[in-house]
């Protein structure tokens, strides 16, 4: 993939992203600000790709600690929103 | 087998999309949110198959220690602590791209291979915009929890550092591009690490659930460019998606209050500065009332407007809220909400927990829907909010939170604010509201007093 | 550019024009239409570049008419659309 | 140099997806065209420098021809034959990704060289796609233009010749892929081109507008295609956009006529074939009027709904339309227009005729902003108007345009309605409108009649 067509991909998501979210209410915002933020995490997946392909100590425990951190992004941020989301809902 | 985890890819950035789509309406937001971990999971198991699994035994570490910590934190907050935890897992995003990106760069820096322009100038950007994300987001953490209280004393010159900082990390980024060293990189770290902790430092309390929001979209950016360094195409996607929709949220929220983000990220200490003599305001003038005056006054009103803010929040005093409406409403009166948009310390704070104390949605009335009403309010009562029904904001133009949009609660026939004392909100400023002929305060524990309410209405 | 890559951008895309057009008002159904129609005379550029990659009289003469083609649908497509356009707006 | 065209077709796709979105809006729709044309010609000019410009004779010779007929087709035409003309525009575009697809895929083909299954299957796409809208689109332009007229006598045969049609295409186009040789392709092109004429064909003239753009969603498909066989990422993004946008306008102008897209590829003729015994309901119970009495009832009114239909579009009736509404106004009355969203042969039809004649914008009511007023409406004037009027679409559910919303012009105190006949509108069925008590008919062209009450009415 050459740099321009990941500024592509990357501008392409960007337009997307701003139709997405523009004019949810209020009372959204909360469960949206964290639910992307468990997205957010998908930095994750850099960090598994990224394991294994180097065995000196100090990447290893570069890679040891994004891993974790970002699953706890990801884990945590993922459902915490479903708990936030389950308050609103049993109301319905 | 690269197709495969390319297709993979594919899914899961549909699934993202569809996800936020979702999650962007109240009918569908649980199943968006489902629709999101979905894709992430299936990202992760694809990563997992097409990468040789070299690692696999620090993968496997790595997964389990923080899914563990993750559904720990996750699991056991209370409801008002949501915003700190939200800051706390973005600054996790923040340092995973950080590392990421330093752990992909680094063999290659170290061993002197000769790497791309733009693979470069991308990892410094994930690793200065991961390290601001990261200690912003541990700052604002901080002020959120209560564990950095205090008046900031020196905001003018944090934000002189900041700019310092903000600069010397551009700088560091272009060496590390030009000269190709792993040492510009360490630097280029520090540099950005202590530029998120001046950034966030001089913001107001109040503030931070947009800082939150923006640092999210930092987060979002610096996934992003973490996938142009490992040419991953997931990354640079979901990462822009976030980017983009932190960002949005960020200036739907400096809307909501009035205010450009500028102002938000370096105005807001003064705003707090500048309002400080209550006291001429309420001398003399405000009228203290018992739980017995304010039952009585109940007792004679047809309708009710209850209009809750952080105070509400603090007090736990949700719950007793949704009985004193219970009671009401037995009585044949009418109760509504009146919500604010930036009521509490987090958007649709007041939603989450009204819900929570299983009051109908349908009894929540937005800002726009219920000011105009106002004048057919027999008594409103105002639980531990403040900044959102401040006159000032309306009808002073010199007023530090001049032309911020609020509930006119002053219209209602009589006013009942609940709260502890004459101390100002977040945004540090008197409130005239407190004066005013019509209303009557009712000082104490927004709980306690709440109950002590339902207990008078019960003996009338 | 990948195969996969290439789909990326389509989805993308997709997803972006479905969250640009809906709920557009029946009063520009017309011009959206005509506007979109002319922008996807783009393939005009395919037809450029596809222009003096062989020389057969077979391939010219169909570039030929693909460049010509497009041409029409891209010039007046932005032309009637403008027309259009330029009637609703004298009014306000 | 290949760095500078993707960022120029970066910078065209942006300025496309802009152009997209204030297209959608009426204040910058105007700026949304110029911004799409800006991105066609900074792709057009990167192009033209990026590729060794071996065929500069054809491409210029190419563009100044289609230039100058696009020029002069879009400058001549008259707004009331925009729907067809856009028609023709669109096939043009079909048939110039056919061409691309087999200019690029022919020359390999030829020689025996191997090429990829995804290439060929992408190149397969284009053909076939864009053949069936270069037929299907010249068969809509046939039937708009009314060169085409007369009814379809074998619906059913050619709608199962079209079935089969699209299977062959389909099967030759895995051949393609699979034997990978020059005979394919054309039969293949061959095959699409009779698909498409005989999709099109059995479909009535009323649908038309949702033909054409499916249709352009598909010239849009086909270009991405195209794109795919090039590997041109800007092909891909711009096609992809026309084709999800004009999907999306198929689908909002289906749910406006409350029907599936099913229904109107395929269900259009039985409609028009179950509604024929008008006599019966006409029978004895149509008042005719004159313009004098029309002027008459008119002179007693206060409020005035007018009601325009395909046939004001036929008589080119806007201006005397216009003055008519003057006139009114200048003698006190309020005039309002009530506009169908698929009143005319093109969704927006009439308000693009209306602002022709200088109508305001503010006078124009949407269907659902009308329909709860027409009670106080003293005189209903239809003008060329007839299914979007028939209250058996409400009130019948047998009628075969039950369920299409429609305009309660019944409901007004007079309705006159103003056509050459008693003679049906496109769908084909009779209007009991015609037969109530309350109608009164003013038989004649659009344009004459009204001018007649003008008259009638500064006589009076
Ligand atoms: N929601 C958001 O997303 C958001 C975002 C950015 C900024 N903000 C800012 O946050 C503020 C929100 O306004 P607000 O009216 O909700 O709150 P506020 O103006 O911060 O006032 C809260 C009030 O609650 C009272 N209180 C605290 N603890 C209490 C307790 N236990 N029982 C009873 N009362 C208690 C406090 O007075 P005492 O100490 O006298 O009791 C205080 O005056 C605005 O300035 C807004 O701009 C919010
Ligand atoms: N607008 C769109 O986008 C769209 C899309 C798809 C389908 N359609 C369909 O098109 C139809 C539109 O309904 P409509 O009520 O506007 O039109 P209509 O139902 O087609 O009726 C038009 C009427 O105009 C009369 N007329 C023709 N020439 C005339 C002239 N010179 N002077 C006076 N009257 C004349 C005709 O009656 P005489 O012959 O007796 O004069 C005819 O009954 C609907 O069936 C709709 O579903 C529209």
């Amino acid at each position: 993939m050459t740099f321009l067509i990941a500024l592509t991909l990357f501008v392409l998501a960007v337009f997307l992203g701003v139709e997405l979210i523009t004019k949810v209410p209020p009372t959204l915002h909360t469960p949206l600000m964290s639910g992307s933020n468990a997205i957010s995490g998908i930095t994750l997946i850099g960090a598994i790709a990224t394991a294994g392909t180097d065995y000196s100590w100090l990447t290893n425990i570069l890679v040891l600690g994004a891993v974790a951190l970002a699953t706890i992004n990801v884990v945590g941020g993922f459902l915490v929103t479903h708990r936030m989301l389950g308050m609103f809902n049993r109301k319905r | 087998m690269d197709t495969f985890v390319q297709l993979g890819y594919l899914v899961s950035a549909a699934l993202f999309i569809l996800g936020l789509k979702r999650l962007s309406r109240p009918r569908t937001a649980v199943q968006g949110n489902m629709l999101g971990s979905t894709g992430m999971l299936v990202a992760v198991i694809v990563t997992l198959i097409g990468t040789e699994a070299a690692g696999i035994g620090i993968i496997i570490a790595g997964v389990i220690l923080g899914g563990t910590i993750g559904v720990l934190l996750a699991t056991r907050v209370a409801m008002t602590g949501m915003p700190q935890l939200v800051a706390l897992f973005n600054g996790f995003g923040g340092i995973a791209s950080l590392l990421v990106g330093a752990a992909t760069l680094y063999p290659d820096l170290a061993e002197g291979v000769e790497l791309e322009a733009t693979d470069l100038a991308t990892g410094a950007l994930t690793i200065g915009i991961g390290a601001i994300t990261f200690t912003g987001s541990l700052v604002a953490f901080a002020k959120l929890q209560e564990l950095l209280t205090g008046d900031i004393t020196q905001p003018a010159a944090l934000r002189a550092a900041n700019i310092g900082l903000v600069a010397m990390s551009a700088a560091l980024g272009v060496l590390l591009v030009v000269m190709s060293g792993s040492i510009w990189m360490w630097l280029l770290a520090l540099a950005a690490l202590a530029a998120g902790i001046t950034l966030v430092l001089p913001i107001g309390g109040a503030d931070m659930p947009v800082v939150i929001a923006l640092l999210n979209s930092f987060s979002g950016v610096a996934a992003s460019t973490t996938g142009f360094v490992l040419g991953n195409s997931l990354l640079i996607i979901a990462g822009a998606l976030v980017g983009a929709s932190g960002l949005v949220l960020t200036l739907i929220m400096c809307r909501a209050m009035n205010r450009s983000l500028g102002n938000v990220l370096f105005g807001a200490i003064d705003a707090v500065a500048a309002g400080a003599d209550g006291d001429r305001i309420y001398d003399g003038k405000v009228t203290s009332a018992s739980a017995d005056d304010v039952a009585m006054m109940l007792d004679t009103a047809a309708k009710v407007a209850i209009i809750p803010g952080y105070g509400m929040a603090v007090a736990q005093a949700q719950h007793a809220v949704r009985d004193l409406t219970r009671a009401l409403e037995g009585q044949g009166k009418e109760v509504v909400f009146a919500i604010h948009p930036v009521a509490g310390r987090m958007p649709g704070h007041m939603n989450v927990l009204l819900a929570e104390a299983e009051i109908p949605y349908e009894q929540l009335k937005e800002m726009e829907h219920i000011n105009p009403s106002f004048g057919q309010v027999d008594v409103a009562i105002v639980i531990g909010a403040n900044d959102v029904v401040n006159p000032d904001a309306r009808d002073d133009p010199d007023s530090p939170i001049a032309g911020m949009p609020i509930l006119d609660a002053d219209r209602a026939r009589t006013v009942v604010v609940i709260k502890r004392s004459l101390s100002p909100g977040f945004a540090g400023v008197p409130n005239p509201l407190f004066a005013l002929d019509n209303t009557m305060m009712l000082f104490g524990d927004g709980k306690a007093a709440v109950e002590e309410i339902i207990t008078a209405l019960a003996d009338l």
